[in-house]
């Protein structure tokens, strides 16, 4: 079985977040820029005399599909590299996965990721 | 061979062409005046022209991508237009013969032009001073963006470069009824007169979708790229250049240095004091403000550039900043929405730096003891020129939106003008979203 | 002190060196007018210069994001390669003495130009020849944008600069066999020669990837950034403020005055016809037609803008200006594919433009009574300028596909010439993907 | 009328407040000559100032989108408190009377500079010698960029134009102990006091954060957008025209001619020869690395562009074009991290070039048999203005990181400095990610 | 348990969107630009001369990690503000999720959304 | 029941996939950039001197909500139009979906794709 672990994390932290999840032996995976919307309070900021609140904050998603044996192990080092304590630092979500399938060779299965 | 030939022929088609032209075969030190005052007044005429890619590049700078395209075609045809129109027509009620109130003679540059008393050729003159025209034109389209009909917006260009602005520049430069007033370059005749039809305009256009809350709240739409809007304010300070130092239209007038000085002394100190007040407002250095602060020393100065000495250059640009930063705020608050600052910038500021010559000029200033008739004679200006451009654009807009319509559909402003005025976006490989602009904050 | 040093060494340097030069110590008439001429034709050179900034972001803007850093290189290096060759022997091929068809002396300017009758320093007649050679050369670049290999196009730009355009500049401009025709500023000489070379090249070559279907029907590949683009016609505008009135090389020839005024009159009639001809024929005012429509009037008068009037000027723009939406439409019918209009705009406005000039000029016009000797001689001017540009760069274009190769493979293209010619790419912090140009409609 | 009114106002305006003036109702030759001067030096000027959009471009485009505002900021400050400041005391300590290390005179434009014996404006002197003095503040900026605080930054600002730059300037240009040496137009006046300023602030504020890692090895961040850059460079170029042929601040010298030629011809070797130089070291023409070598070469001409004939303009281009590839790798090597190679342009070239007259001199250079005289007084000077500047710049930064802080935290550069610094973002609408200067490779 | 609630919607009706669902009790999403393709018809742009069609609209997706009792209540919000009964309003889809964590505290199961 | 289908693929594989998976009566699908980190070497780029490699590669992920059946012809179709042989290709994820609704018109199930 399969998992896809989904994480919304700071920008500033990826790069320490893939050194490290490449050390568990993980090889892959996609991050997608999103904008967010929390309880983290968005910073008052000013253009021309009108002040606002930007709500929306920039945050990177991050998928990896993993065998569920990894799941445990990669939550803990998501929340390692990516825990600043403030508000705003992210989710993890876990999904399962069906089916998963290499298209340059069609093989299937955990051997996939 | 060849050049010499077309010389040859051109001094034949001069001779029988050319009026108002001294032309010489031999070079004397009067032929070469007039040369070096042509030169001067073409080269001027050219850094004007550039004035335009500034304008294109601020007014598209401080608005959404979504209209960029929009607003290069309003510019672009502020210009095309305004020249056909300022040829036919603007030139002639500007410069012709007439009255106090309006040039009536010389369409098509047809027709005497002695009177203006020109040395060099009248072709220079004349490009010099459609330059200008077309600057007043595009003042406005950036207090008008995002939400223009394009067909509405052409309608309303056509009729400010042919009539609106030549019937003032007639009253101030052209030999009308405010020839007594200090407008050297154009503070009043060229900037408020944008300033006071942007301001018509906004007005009876009305905010963008979402600019104000239904609890008067304002909500920012921040531009889409400032370092563009950068370029062409360094581009207008560079035009500015030919604007105000090019108005002597004679480079053997030694005044054209100390100009050239005293429009980059107000300048320096409008950016300065407009970044110093944004600061101090606001807790942080505003770009885009600070940006409109240059703008706002180079309006303030245009009108008494050769009246007064580097100090009081200094004290108007530096005046002209701050007084920019509450001035777009004021307007803003008003609920006039006027994406680029145009009103602040060129009408207020503009009419603002005129009746500052009351003060400053060397020559008549009250500071330096002239009496108060100077700024009354400049005050009059101001007031003149305010009612009559702000009533007839006025006019003037609601009659085109009752007849072409003004105002692009609420999908259509949403969805941006580049789509659905002109068919086509302006940055296909990017993907623009105002995620920084979208306000989630209403009703909450 | 420094100064009165440098210039004290300056004149004893003049003296020994500068051989076509007038010089004096103390002012006169004739010094001043000299100096006029020099100061005159060496700003016109350098507004020509920024004409490169102009065609790099005309292109760039109307090309897409993955390529953008190829266009800067290969502007970029046809005005470096361009500047050394021109100096190495383009002048002199030009306008060196020698036959009919080519000029033999002068190379790296050494050697006598007394048959010039200069009176301005060899060096300002030089720098001005030198900006309008590397804008021939540029023309080339965006008709083969996107898919032009940049070793292959380096060569290209070394030939044209150094070879093929010297030898048409020779025959009309330098005395040689086709003296006798009227091409003021260049509408042949620099823009024909340029959008012939263009053509070949975009020929040889063949199209980008995607760009027509197996049916025949054609896809729309949308320029990166219309804002650009916009600067980049603003620019080409000012520039030519430089290239038809810089052209009597003499700022003592007042016709400069009207020159600047046919010249701005027929770029304002271009573009406003290019956008209304969009308008009625697509339904909707196109911006990157108008932008077209702009240099298509500026490249049409060019050949005339000393010989005929002002209503010449503005009939001559706006039929360009309605010629060039046909003509890049034609062009691209033919399947040779141009994503810039380079063809469009110089080749057949240019020829255009100096067919006018045997209708509209004032003397010798068809119009004007002058019967139709000069309108053939125009004609075949512009025919041999067609025929040896286009069969030299073609075979060009085919040697240097044979040699070193032209074009880059189609999964460099697919990748973008920045990455795969220059290792980088134009913006990394934005992803630029081609949503609105992505085709999915083949086969369906 | 209300033109001659003007001029009327201000002959008398004239008469009572200028000193260095020479004016004449009837235009003599004389006359004539000055005007000429005159209009010469203030559209070099113009073309100079122009320069500040070019720098501003070039450090934007070379940084990363979320500082883009921050740049803008910098130079508009380095050039609007520049003007303000020179005005006030830098053109005194640099052209007003006093001794052999600093002028002591003419604050405020006020006192006597009969000992400049000009025959232009006052005015027209200042503005052209303030567009200088903004260039050598400028450059350091670049250098800088991406993590300085702008409070800091002002600070430095503020000094370097007002004290640091005019005193090498005394030395040089204002009758100072170095005048002896062969600085045309500033290659070690203007460029290499901003190029090694530049260094001392890069060394005092430290590397960006994730520039180089633990293990010594360098990380590439490239730029956010060539296609501004390069419309700096070609920017830059176009206002070189006016910073070096406007340095003989006389129209009627016609080397003028000759030294818009070595100019350019000196820019085109530079980019050649470093697009040559990238494209053999790395196996691709570099773009980022070309449009440097232009620079390289404008920098290095920039003290003989008067002084050295065509071949050796070419030399000293095509020299500067290679020396700029090493000097930017250089400097990287030694972990000073200069975003947009400023140290590498003016620090290095600026000083290469200074010594290359004492080679390539036509009077006096050791290649033309002058001996090492020449060679000598040009390596002392620029010996002493890297000591002088180095060490005063580098105390200063050292002052302003005690007083009030010299760079912003670890969180805020990588905020990016337009959020923190300015509380804006200069692209709202687009969506900037490093991906491609995302560095996944460290500790692996 | 908890469910994912996708939406596509038009770029237009996200401040609607986000303004209700906030008062749903709602506190976090998640956007992305996207390009969609559906039966909306792209409208006939011309460029050049050229007539093309964009079939691609730019849409958004909207994410939402719910409690699986607001799934319903969701729903209807979505429809009624996202919808104007023209083709290409857009779809929701909804996914089971196996785990969700809060990165700032660890956290995990339905307090963390 | 509905599946959901993600293939992570190159940029310039998409005109072919969208043509071949709209003849399978498919007739909507998403498309979103994002940056994918894989087994793929990086290409070595210099910038001004300096050697790195781009780990992170641009490609696209294309999702398409179908009925559960067509789930193998859609894999089929994916691998045989996206496979260039090269490391990088990409990867097809299957999910499985609770609900599917069209906002335009309410309804709910497999009319919905
Ligand atoms: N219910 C949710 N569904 C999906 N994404 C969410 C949800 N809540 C929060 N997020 C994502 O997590 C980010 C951080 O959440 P926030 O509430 O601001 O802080 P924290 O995670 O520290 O409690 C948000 O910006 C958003 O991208
Ligand atoms: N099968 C599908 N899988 C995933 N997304 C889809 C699917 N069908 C449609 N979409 C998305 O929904 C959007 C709207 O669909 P469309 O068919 O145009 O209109 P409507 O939803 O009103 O029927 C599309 O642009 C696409 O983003
Ligand atoms: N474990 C994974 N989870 C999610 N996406 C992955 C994973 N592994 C690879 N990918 C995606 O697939 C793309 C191609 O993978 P890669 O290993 O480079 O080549 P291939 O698929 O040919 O084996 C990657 O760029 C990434 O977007």
């Amino acid at each position: 079985m399969m998992k896809k672990v989904e994480c919304i994390i700071r920008k500033s932290k990826l790069e320490d977040l893939v050194v490290e999840v490449e050390e568990l032996g993980i090889s892959g995976l996609n991050i997608t820029q999103i904008a967010g919307y929390g309880k983290q309070k968005g910073k008052q900021e000013v253009y021309r005399g009108v002040e606002y609140e930007v709500k929306l904050k920039e945050k990177l998603k991050v998928e990896m599909v993993v065998p569920s044996d990894k799941v445990d192990e990669l939550i803990d080092i998501i929340t390692d590299t990516s825990r600043t304590g403030n508000v705003g630092d992210g989710k993890i979500f876990v999904y399962s996965i069906d089916r998963a399938v290499r298209i340059r060779t069609g093989e299937e299965g955990e051997g996939v990721v | 061979m060849k050049k010499e030939l077309n010389v040859l022929l051109l001094v034949v088609l001069m001779i029988c062409l050319s009026s108002s032209m001294v032309w010489a075969a031999e070079s004397t030190a009067e032929s070469n005046a007039v040369a070096i005052d042509t030169i001067w007044t073409l080269m001027a005429a050219f850094l004007v022209f550039f004035m335009q890619a500034g304008f294109a590049m601020v007014e598209s700078g401080f608005t959404r991508a979504k209209n960029a395209g929009n607003i290069i075609m309003k510019n672009l045809m502020d210009f095309s237009l305004g020249s056909l129109l300022y040829w036919a027509c603007g030139f002639a009620f500007m410069y012709g013969a007439g009255n106090a109130f309006i040039g009536t003679d010389g369409f098509f540059l047809v027709g005497g032009f002695e009177h203006l008393g020109l040395d060099i050729p009248l072709a220079a003159y004349w490009i010099f001073q459609a330059v200008f025209a077309a600057t007043a034109a595009t003042i406005v389209s950036g207090a008008m963006a995002e939400r223009t009909k394009y067909s509405g917006y052409i309608a309303y260009s056509v009729v400010i470069t042919g009539v609106i602005y030549p019937i003032v520049g007639h009253w101030i430069w052209g030999g009308g009824w405010l020839s007594g007033m200090v407008d050297f370059a154009g503070s009043t005749v060229v900037h408020s007169v944008g300033g006071w039809a942007a301001l018509a305009g906004a007005m009876v256009l009305g905010p963008r979708v979402g600019k104000y809350n239904e609890d008067g709240s304002i909500n920012a739409m921040p531009g889409h790229n400032l370092l563009m809007a950068s370029l062409g304010v360094f581009i207008l300070w560079f035009g500015w250049f030919g604007f105000n130092p090019g108005s002597t239209v004679a480079g053997t007038d030694l005044s054209i240095a100390s100009i050239a000085v005293t429009t980059n002394l107000s300048a320096a100190a409008g950016a300065t004091l407009a970044m110093i007040t944004s600061w101090w407002k606001y807790g942080k250095a505003d770009v885009s403000m600070t940006l409109n602060g240059a703008l706002a020393g180079l309006v303030g100065i245009t009108a008494g550039t050769a009246a007064v000495n580097n100090v009081g250059a200094v004290l108007i640009g530096a005046l002209s900043g701050i007084l920019i930063v509450y001035a777009v705020e004021f307007i803003d608050h008003l609920h006039v929405d006027d994406p680029v600052g145009a009103v602040a910038v060129h009408g207020v500021c503009g009419a603002f730096g005129t009746l500052m010559v009351g003060f400053f000029a060397i020559d008549g200033g009250l500071l330096y003891g002239g009496g108060v008739d100077l700024l009354i004679t400049q005050a009059q200006g101001v007031f003149a020129t305010f009612i009559w451009t702000f009533t007839t654009a006025y006019v003037l807009f609601k009659a085109i939106d009752a007849v072409v319509g003004l105002r692009v559909t609420r999908e259509e402003e949403l969805e941006g003008l580049d789509q659905t005025e002109h068919g086509s976006v302006s940055y296909p490989d990017f993907v623009p979203l105002h995620w920084k602009s979208v306000e989630i904050n209403k009703n909450e």
